[in-house]
């Protein structure tokens, strides 16, 4: 990374000047932005340059000397080296939020963070997912608190000091810091420090989303509470039991990892099975998918080991039939085969079916093939009960001090009332949260922690694997990093950067520099492979209760456990499967609402609505929408965690409902007496997308991997016409003689079995293009402004074929092929559409004012200020990709989102220009990214790197679905992947010859 | 005494008129103006009048108008600016002259009929603000007036009085 | 105090840096390479003449290589504080002489580099920049316009001459004269078509009119504001031939020039605290902004330094991308070409028009760089399309939407 | 010339004679208007109210206001736009047309229809303005020169060809409705007693005198025009078929829109001139000129263009089944049996089915039956524009994009006012108008009068 490398020798000449105080020596005037009126609305006007907001600012107030506004430019009055006013700065750091790990690359512009990358260290390190993307933008959150609050007045941190040290020496009883797991050795070590300060100090780590299961099923099977890390890039079958690994289930890695062993040009591909009861990412990507009950799982994992057992001639354990006994025969055999190369999991939250698992694991030999217990995972550790006797402590009045760290109780735990109760009995309750939450609204003191990319820190995510964490820009309020609280309570006066770095060099590496520019150190693990110690006979009896209606509660990639639920980008973010932005709702399988007489349908304006629920848990009862989902198992219901924030501000606030007051003794499978009524009362979804067939037509082209080997043009029919010359390809019977293309010909491939629609793409393209949120209200009536959007299509029951075949009507034929399939043998497909760059293009054809035209390079130019808004391009586009404007979305209260505040605008990227009201946008191809490295290329006097320009969401998809590239250098790797037999373009038959091309999706089934 | 005069006769039917047109000239005398209400067929020939140009005016118009269109379409899109519009060829004016046909046909009717609606109102110096000539107002409701200048000549002025009078005429006055 | 030394050292580095990268690849004129040094790193505190005249240091000429050798020259140059210490006799006496003023260490300059400048000082500066060639045209512009003037007015005054010449004439030959307005007025009644003509003449040209002033509006051409500090272009670049890239350095790097920031005016006027024209006021006021005691050459302790607000004057509207690196480093244009001759202005406006009409018809005339390695493939190709005629900035799609609107 | 075949009905009934016929042209204008008029008037004036908020509205706030979204970027806009220019041809196709056909019973009628076909086409160029984003850069439709470079319009866009056309076809039919007047309003200008209406007048009849070389350049002069107007007419709903027809979206792509779209505008066009004119007749009482004779000759066009709609609806249907294209059958089954259905159907009874009841001359010549049917005709057509725009968008390619429409009440609002408007501009116009071309009326007078004929 060529940036990077200059920040690299910038540090060669003077270390010091990483340091953060040095680099930022200039205030954020953003305090004086707030006083100043005319400021104010001048920094609404700007668009590209954001500039004011730090050193180089222009600042705009109307003389009346003059006609236009004077704008004034205020330069540095000392100049921090790396920072060249409109070049980018990259700096290497890392992200650890909702258990979840990531190492970046943050693009910074005018010491303003504005784009994360996943900086794809080589190791097993987590990818970027769409809440990790949209985390900067957090850091401009407008909620945040600008001072440390004392009992929710602004205090000064002196006052805080005083008191609170005060309160700790005074304090007898336990003093406890609630966390969940924390991965940074240097700040596990000054809590350690603070514990010999204060003997009474002691820590209660809870993970929001327990792991416990499979931490003690572990230690059940090797005696070792830990996280093993697993490879499915190794494995050549996998079978997961209601695990949505590819999404939400240990680590965004898996993904990654689960696609490499996913391509068919290297002639095999992994199987992949997934028993699970709601549809999810890894489900829709699955080669076969099972939906069965929860209650179920027990009985069909326990039943895979009987059969394995068989295999292996071992003595059975006595299992009772079930209804899909021959799949998981087959299962049972190809695992048998696959020993070694296989791998099985399970996102149960009961213990002995992880035992069981594990049992099976090691029965195939996975162990140290395809699940290491060597290098293990350290994002989870907590223990369900630790928490429990936290609260009945309190309770007791065993506690005087209680500390919140990055853990919200009073809004995730199911019993979150009797927690408040014991809370109040505390004497002093501090908070770390850098925004009121509902826990810290409690609390007598906050003393908000600086955001991520304000703050120094170290992680070791994984065995072995050390990655820092550096600040991007200084803080932004008066926020005061945890760390540096600590040692100041412990009454040190060295600062946690000090710390950091001795323990960096005592423990880890001498050369800090070096960390600091990779973002990350490795050392060879050296503890050995544990042995498996399960000795004791499984059982078949440990069946969990079956009833008729049965509750799973999920994670959404958007909203995840609700910490960024005020992330205006994510609630806009359509959930991969159900396509709802804004919502969580009950789920519920088709056939299921038909008995319950529970309907979805849709209005006037094609927006749907659906019937309102009264779903009671035990005691609890909330009133939700219900979702009808197709391929979920009859009476399973699902919920969404992170909805239902109370106290997080103007995005998140209130929306939907809060699933974790289900969560009953720390399980995602809710079994037991759950009623379900229908209740007067109507919800209004906002919904991406409201057909979800493919209506038979040939949009995502799909083989599967047997017929692709025999011929890789397989499921990808060339569409031919008839002309004089013959059968000819659409685009060599073209009327006209073309336009000569020579310095590039920009095209962008898009592997469409590498996708697994996550959606992280579409975040990213948020975060370079500047492209605005428009709220529940808008996306209702179509109007996202999505550039590039995720298609997920259904397939349906009736084919074209069937209906010649039963000789259905035509009408009746397509009435059919508008319902998605019922049945178990519901597929998904995904497929990301963003603007195809015609070469012959139809909505460049009829702009009146040639405000969209082509380039030589091949793109599709889209003028906004040459727009007059006639909307005529977007009616002309077979894609319908095209955004218009409907109203002025930035500086505008009715879409007050980021881009109506000062601080939201501080992630604006000022290359991009903001669209005004009335204008068409669309996907630029990231130009500016092309602009730029041209310009480099040019300056630096040589050719264009192939993979030097990478499209925003290029870099963000961690599977690699996206290249993009010159397809004028013939062996760039766009021009390979043209080539290649699965390439296809979309709607060829239109002939507008696209620079975007999709690649087959081949699935692994059985034949 | 050789003052010239202007003798007026007033007629009530449009047939009437040509009949009068035709004899008074035959008479061979001058009829220099008649006002009708509405047009008389073959009143024109009748009166000798000649031939109205005002087609062929029209037409060389509607020439200008296209060759203008044309002009603008090679100078616009083609020469000054050229962009690849939706891959569209602009490379020479007639590869890119199916697109141009309608606007060139809208550009030679605008053309057509508005300059010579022009050339006619100046040609009868009609504008805004420009009064009648009639010398009598019923000449729009349903009388029709014939108007013969003379040298005053009292003999001659009679012979004309009493020529009208034969072919019909309803009123005759003179000045 | 010693982190703003610093800071000063790191800039001079900086500034340096790029200087060199960018002229390694003119590295066969070594004479343009010793000017660029010299004018980004020597210019400052060096006049290029005779000793005498001082800014900083001395004024720098010929007569140096008289009294000094060239291996004490790379040693001062390198590092002066270090020859000081060595105890070089003719070291300390120049540092007593110019107060105790330790000259800038340059310790990354190469013997190379260090002969370049010496025989730029050597050569002395060349004759004719560019900038003038501005002015001069821009001048005769103007004469043309008023010797068009001159004829006209010639031309009136003949006409009038006939009409009397015509009149008396007709008076001699006692011809009855009419009223030459009445005639007109009868002229006029008699065929009023004319009227018509020229009622449609009037409506089309007023039309006309309002369409010219329109296109003006929102065209800031000669806009000069009044600037916090009466900043002088014409005595720093114009008389010390300071290059613009000491100041304005990022031009090269990035797309903003950037205005330079206090430090690195403190560079020069650390030392320098009187002006030519104003005196001690307007320096004062950077002291002011940087919280500096020019008395004592020291920097006020934790002083609250508050920025200086130049007024901008080149304000391109925010839909349009416009990067400088791009035009001054890779097309290599003059900053006179778009900002005229700053060298020339006490007070700088804005010399262009900043359209975009101006802006196309530059990338329609300008031609590209085609023996950039970028365009490597290109170069045949382009020789027999375009048969060996310059390849000009819109025939690589130099006049597209979206090079400038993104 | 003079004399027609006796078979033939009068046109003009009730013993008129040249003065007469005067009076009764003149009456309505020179008398003050009754209670009808002003009740009328007064609705339409604040429908049109109601309207220009509306607009004002949108342009203060969006267009975000109205019931559009990504898929579907045109809906009620344009679908009036097209109702309204379609209006706009009856009364230029009459004048012009009939003209060279030397039909005399257009005589009577084409003034009014003329005046009807403008303030349609005013209506109309209401909606391609207002249904820009930024409206207020929408001067850049014109190739002006300017500061951009100059940057220039782009002519392969049917947009700008319907700029071109409209402007053309606006321009055009009003001088030519003008020069038509001219003679007429020298008639009102010769009979006015009071001065400022004598003043008024004598500007607006540009000093017409009628003599004899007037009257023969004017004939030349309408002739001609009628020549230019003819294809002129014919082009520019051609045109706006073509904003549909150029396009790629199934049931846009249609080669056989311009004829069959001319053929509805003079369908829909003719219908307008029939609503109008059976009100007229009676508000100012014109039944002698306007008579049954007349009106039974625009049921049979109008029955002609109805079937010739009708085929055109049926070969589309039948290309569509017959190109064997997916998204073209589809396209048309949807809007059939779509979630538009009764779009469609409304479509097909009010345009296709309805018409056909004018083959009993009983129903032809049925003033109440021929008024419900001309309403029925218009409403059929603005439903037919409805269904291109609409349902061809809604469902075009891409199912995961598909989506559906339902107006705001900014879209309605608008389209009332324009309605609101159109009627202002009419009702001011058969006040203040000579309603009749009477110069050119008196002429056939002698051939067709009842009187005349009886002879």
């Amino acid at each position: 990374m060529k940036e990077e490398k200059k920040y690299y020798n910038s540090l060669n000449h003077n270390v010091e000047n990483i340091n953060k105080a040095n680099e930022f020596d200039e205030k954020l005037p953003l305090e004086a932005m707030m006083e100043n009126a005319d400021t104010l609305s001048a920094s609404s006007t700007t668009r590209r340059d954001f500039l004011k907001f730090l050193g180089f600012s222009s600042v705009a107030a109307t003389l009346a000397s003059c006609e236009a506004p004077v704008v004034k430019s205020i330069p540095y009055l000392n100049k921090p080296e790396e920072i060249t006013p409109g070049n980018p700065v990259f700096y290497a750091s890392s992200y650890f939020s909702e258990n979840v790990f990531g190492s970046l690359l943050v693009k910074t512009r005018e010491g303003r963070p504005i784009l994360l990358n996943s900086s794809h260290n080589p190791l097993y390190g987590g990818g970027v997912n769409a809440r990790c993307q949209a985390s900067v933008l957090s850091l401009y959150d407008s909620n945040r608190l600008k001072k440390p609050l004392k009992n929710s007045s602004e205090t000064s941190w002196n006052v805080i000091d005083r008191e609170i040290v005060q309160k700790l020496k005074n304090s007898t009883k336990k003093v406890v810091l609630l966390t969940p797991t924390i991965i940074s050795p240097s700040t596990q070590s000054l809590i350690d420090l603070f514990k010999s300060k204060y003997s009474n100090f002691n820590v209660v780590v809870y993970d929001t989303i327990s792991k416990n299961a499979i931490l003690s099923a572990n230690y059940k099977s090797f005696g070792k509470r830990f996280i093993p890390t697993y490879r499915f890039d190794k494995s050549d079958f996998i079978v997961s039991f209601g695990a949505d690994f590819l999404s939400e289930w240990l680590d965004p890695a898996h993904a990654r990892q689960y696609t490499l062993n996913r391509k068919p040009e290297n002639g095999k591909m992994s199987r992949h099975y997934q028993f699970e009861s709601l549809l999810t990412v890894t489900g829709a990507n699955a080669d076969k998918r099972v939906p069965i009950k929860l209650s179920d799982q027990p009985k069909y994992i326990l039943r895979l080991y009987d059969f394995l057992l068989d295999l292996a001639n071992k003595k059975s354990i006595k299992t009772s039939k079930t209804q899909h006994d021959d799949i998981i025969r087959d299962v049972a055999n190809e695992l048998w085969l696959n020993k070694g190369k296989s791998l099985i999991i399970s996102g149960s939250d009961m213990i002995e079916m992880q035992v069981v698992i594990n049992a099976i694991n090691q029965l195939l030999g996975n162990y140290e093939k395809t699940i290491s217990t060597t290098i293990h995972s350290n994002v989870y550790s907590s223990v369900d009960d630790d928490i429990i006797n936290l609260t009945s402590d309190m309770n007791n009045n065993n506690v005087d001090v209680v500390m919140f760290l990055n853990t919200n109780p009073v809004y995730t735990l199911s019993d979150s009332d009797s927690f408040k109760n014991a809370l109040s009995k505390v004497s002093t309750k501090i908070s770390f949260s850098d925004s009121l939450d509902e826990t810290s609204a409690l609390c007598d003191y906050v003393c908000p922690d600086t955001n991520y990319l304000e703050s120094w820190g170290d992680l070791n995510p994984y065995t072995g694997f050390y990655v820092l964490q550096q600040p991007t820009i200084s803080p932004l309020f008066d926020s005061r990093q945890v760390q540096d609280s600590l040692l100041k309570w412990m009454g040190r006066d060295d600062i946690y950067y000090d710390y950091l770095r001795n323990y960096c060099k005592n423990n880890i590496s001498t050369n800090w520099n070096k960390i600091l520019h990779d973002g990350y150190h490795s050392n060879k693990s050296n503890n050995n492979s544990l042995k498996y110690i399960f000795k004791d006979k499984i059982d078949n009896n440990i069946l969990s209760k079956s009833s008729d209606i049965e509750l799973q509660l999920y994670l959404k990639s958007s909203i995840g456990t609700g910490t960024h639920a005020n992330n205006p980008w994510l609630q806009e973010l359509p959930d991969p499967i159900s396509k709802v932005t804004w919502d969580n709702y009950l789920t519920i399988s088709p056939a299921q609402a038909r008995d319950l007489d529970l309907k979805n349908w849709h209005v006037s304006n094609g927006a749907l609505d659906g019937d309102m629920v009264n779903i009671t848990v035990g005691k609890k009862t909330i009133k939700c929408p219900i979702y009808i989902q197709p391929g979920q198992a009859y009476g399973v219901l699902g919920l969404a965690f992170g909805y239902g924030r109370t106290e997080v501000g103007k995005s998140g606030q209130n929306v939907g409902v809060n699933a974790f007051s289900f969560y009953n003794n720390f399980s995602n499978a809710q079994t037991e007496n759950i009623i379900i009524e229908k209740v007067p009362g109507v919800h209004e979804f906002a919904c991406t997308q409201n057909s979800h067939t493919m209506m038979g037509r040939n949009i995502v082209k799909e083989t599967n991997l047997a017929n692709y080997l025999k011929d890789p043009k397989s499921g990808n029919k060339q569409f031919l016409l008839h002309s004089h010359k013959g059968n000819v390809k659409p685009s060599e019977l073209s009327l006209w003689e073309e336009h000569e293309r020579d310095v590039h010909f920009w095209n962008m491939s898009i592997d469409l079995n590498a996708c697994t629609g996550c959606g992280a793409c579409v975040v990213a393209c948020h975060a370079e293009n500047n492209v605005p949120v428009v709220g529940k209200e808008e996306v209702r009536k179509n109007r996202d402004m999505h550039w590039l959007r995720i298609d997920r299509y259904y397939s349906s029951d009736m084919t074209k074929e069937i209906a010649k075949k039963e000789g259905v009507g035509a009408v009746e034929m397509y009435k059919k092929m508008e319902e998605p399939s019922d049945s178990e043998s519901l597929e998904v497909v995904f497929q990301p559409v963003m603007c195809q760059h015609c070469n012959h293009a139809p909505c460049e054809t009829v702009c009146p004012v040639a405000a969209t035209t082509h380039s030589r390079e091949g793109l599709n130019h889209m003028t906004y200020n040459r727009c007059i808004g006639t909307r005529y391009c977007m009616n002309n586009c077979p894609y319908k990709v095209r955004r218009f404007n409907w109203f002025n979305y930035s500086d505008n209260t009715q879409f007050d989102y980021h881009m109506n505040d000062d601080l939201g605008k501080m992630v604006l990227n000022p290359d991009v220009t903001v669209r005004s009201r009335g204008v068409m946008e669309k996907c630029t191809m990231c130009i500016q990214n092309i602009q730029k490295s041209k310009l480099d290329a040019k300056k630096e006097r040589r050719k264009i790197k192939d993979g030097e320009i990478a499209c925003a969401c290029e870099k963000a998809c961690d599977t690699g679905a996206i290249t993009f590239g010159d397809a004028m250098d013939k062996n760039s790797r766009v021009s390979v992947e043209k080539k290649n037999p699965r390439s296809y373009y979309l709607i060829e038959e239109l002939n507008t010859q696209p620079s975007v091309f999709y690649k087959t999706k081949v699935r692994n089934k059985k034949v | 005494m050789n003052k010239e005069k202007v003798i007026y006769g007033l007629y009530g039917d449009d047939d009437v008129i040509l009949d009068a047109v035709k004899t008074i000239r035959s008479k061979g005398h001058q009829v220099n103006e008649v006002y009708s209400p509405f047009p008389i067929h073959g009143l024109d020939n009748a009166m000798g009048l000649k031939y109205s140009r005002l087609a062929i005016c029209s037409f060389i118009y509607g020439c200008i108008g296209a060759s203008c269109a044309l002009l603008m379409f090679w100078y616009i899109m083609i020469y000054d600016w050229p962009m690849n519009i939706g891959g569209k060829p602009n490379f020479t004016l007639n590869e890119n002259m199916p697109a141009f046909i309608p606007v060139t046909f809208e550009m030679t009717v605008f053309f057509g009929a508005h300059l010579m609606v022009i050339t006619f109102l100046i040609r009868c110096g009609l504008y805004p603000g420009s009064t009648s000539k009639s010398p009598d107002s019923r000449t729009t409701d349903d009388k029709f007036l014939m108007e013969i200048h003379t040298s005053g000549d009292e003999k001659e002025v009679k012979k004309i009085k009493d020529l009208m009078k034969i072919t019909g005429a309803e009123e005759i006055n003179e000045k | 105090m010693n982190s703003l030394l610093s800071s000063f050292v790191k800039n001079v580095i900086v500034v340096f840096l790029f200087t060199t990268c960018l002229s390694t690849f003119l590295y066969s004129q070594d004479i343009a390479l010793g000017e660029s040094l010299y004018k980004a790193n020597c210019a400052s505190c060096h006049y290029l003449g005779p000793e005498e005249k001082k800014l900083i240091g001395p004024g720098l000429n010929d007569e140096i290589f008289e009294e000094h050798t060239i291996e004490w020259l790379y040693k001062w140059i390198r590092n002066s504080a270090e020859l000081i210490e060595s105890g070089d006799k003719v070291a300390n006496e120049l540092y007593e002489e110019y107060n105790k003023a330790v000259m800038t260490a340059f310790p990354h300059f190469s013997n190379q580099d260090i002969d370049n400048i010496l025989e730029y000082i050597r050569v002395g500066p060349p004759e004719v920049t560019a900038s003038n060639e501005q002015v001069t045209t821009s001048i005769e512009g103007s004469e043309s316009n008023t010797s068009l003037y001159i004829i006209l007015s010639i031309l009136l005054f003949n006409i009038i001459l006939l009409v009397h010449v015509k009149n008396t004439l007709k008076n001699a030959a006692s011809v009855e004269r009419t009223n030459f307005f009445a005639s007109v007025f009868y002229w006029l009644k008699a065929n009023p078509s004319v009227i018509v003509f020229a009622s449609i003449l009037i409506v089309f040209s007023g039309m006309k009119g309002c369409w010219n002033t329109l296109s003006t509006i929102g065209v800031a051409q000669n806009y000069q504001p009044e600037q916090p500090i009466a900043f002088s272009h014409k005595i720093h670049s114009g008389d010390n031939g300071i290059d613009c890239n000491y100041c304005h350095h990022t031009a090269r790097s990035s797309k903003h020039a950037g205005i330079p920031s206090v430090n690195v005016c403190m560079n020069c006027h650390t030392y320098i605290n009187e002006g030519a024209i104003t005196g001690k006021e307007e320096i004062n006021k950077i002291y002011e902004a940087v919280g500096f005691d020019p008395n004592t050459r020291t920097y006020i302790p934790n002083y609250d330094q508050k920025p200086v607000e130049w007024v901008r004057i080149h304000n391109l509207p925010d839909l349009a991308y416009f990067n400088h690196s791009q035009h001054v480093n890779v097309a290599g244009l003059e900053c006179q070409t778009c900002h005229g001759p700053v060298e020339e202005m006490e007070e700088v406006y804005q010399y262009s028009k900043l359209t975009m009409g101006w802006c196309v018809n530059c990338h329609r005339e300008t031609e590209i760089d085609t023996d950039n390695p970028y365009y490597h493939d290109l170069h045949k190709e382009w020789i027999d399309k375009y048969h060996g005629e310059e390849v000009t900035v819109d025939m690589i799609g130099g006049r597209e939407c979206a090079k400038c609107h993104y | 010339m003079k004399h027609e075949a006796s078979i033939r009905e009068p046109l003009i009934i009730g013993n008129k004679s040249l003065h007469d016929i005067s009076e009764d042209i003149a009456k309505p204008i020179e008398t003050s208007a009754n209670k009808w008029w002003w009740s009328l008037f007064l609705l339409s004036a604040l429908a049109m109210l109601w309207g220009f908020g509306c607009i004002f509205y949108t342009i203060g706030t969006g267009i975000g206001v109205w019931g559009l979204n990504n898929t579907i970027g045109w809906a009620w806009d344009i679908t009036n736009f097209v109702w309204w220019v379609g209006i706009g041809h009856a009364g230029t196709l009459i004048s012009a047309v009939l003209l060279l056909f030397r039909q005399k019973w257009r005589l009577s009628i084409n003034r009014s229809s003329e005046a009807m076909t403008i303030f349609a086409v005013v209506q109309a160029g209401l909606f391609p303005l207002i249904h820009m984003g930024r409206l207020w850069v929408g001067y850049w439709v014109f190739p002006l020169p300017n500061q951009y470079g100059s940057l220039w319009v782009n002519f392969n866009s049917p947009l700008l060809w319907d700029v071109f056309a409209i402007s053309t076809y606006f321009s055009v039919s009003l001088v030519f409705w003008y020069m038509g007047l001219i003679p007429d309003f020298a008639l009102i200008r010769d009979r006015a007693i009071k001065p400022l209406a004598k003043k008024v007048y004598t500007i607006l009849s540009f000093g017409w005198s009628g003599t004899a070389k007037h009257w023969q350049r004017h004939e030349v002069m309408s002739l001609v025009l009628a020549g230019l107007a003819t294809p002129l007419v014919l082009s520019v709903h051609s045109i706006v078929s073509m904003d549909f027809a150029t396009s790629v979206i199934p049931g846009w792509h249609t080669t056989i829109f311009p004829p069959y779209f001319v053929a509805g505008a003079i369908f829909s066009g003719f219908a307008m001139v029939q609503t109008l004119l059976l009100v007229m007749r009676k508000v100012v009482n014109m039944e002698s000129y306007i008579t049954i004779q007349h009106i039974e000759m625009m049921n049979i066009i109008i029955m002609v263009t109805g079937s010739i709609v009708g085929i055109a609806y049926i070969t589309e249907l039948f290309i569509a089944w017959y190109s064997g294209v997916e998204y073209e059958q589809y396209a048309f089954l949807n809007r059939a049996t779509g979630p538009y259905w009764w779009a469609y159907w409304a479509m097909m009874t009010c345009n296709v089915i309805s018409p056909q009841l004018m083959w009993f001359k009983k129903l032809r010549r049925n003033i109440v039956f021929t008024f419900i049917l001309s309403i029925f005709v218009n409403i059929g057509m603005w439903f037919e524009r409805f269904v291109i725009i609409v349902t061809s968008l809604h469902r075009d390619f891409l199912p995961s994009s598909w989506s559906m429409f339902s107006p705001t009440f900014v879209d309605i609002g608008i389209f009332i006012g324009t309605i609101g408007f159109f009627m202002v501009l009419f009702l001011l116009y058969s006040r203040t108008f000579p309603v009749i071309a009477q110069a050119e009326l008196k002429t056939i007078l002698k051939s067709s009068g009842d009187n005349y004929k009886k002879k």
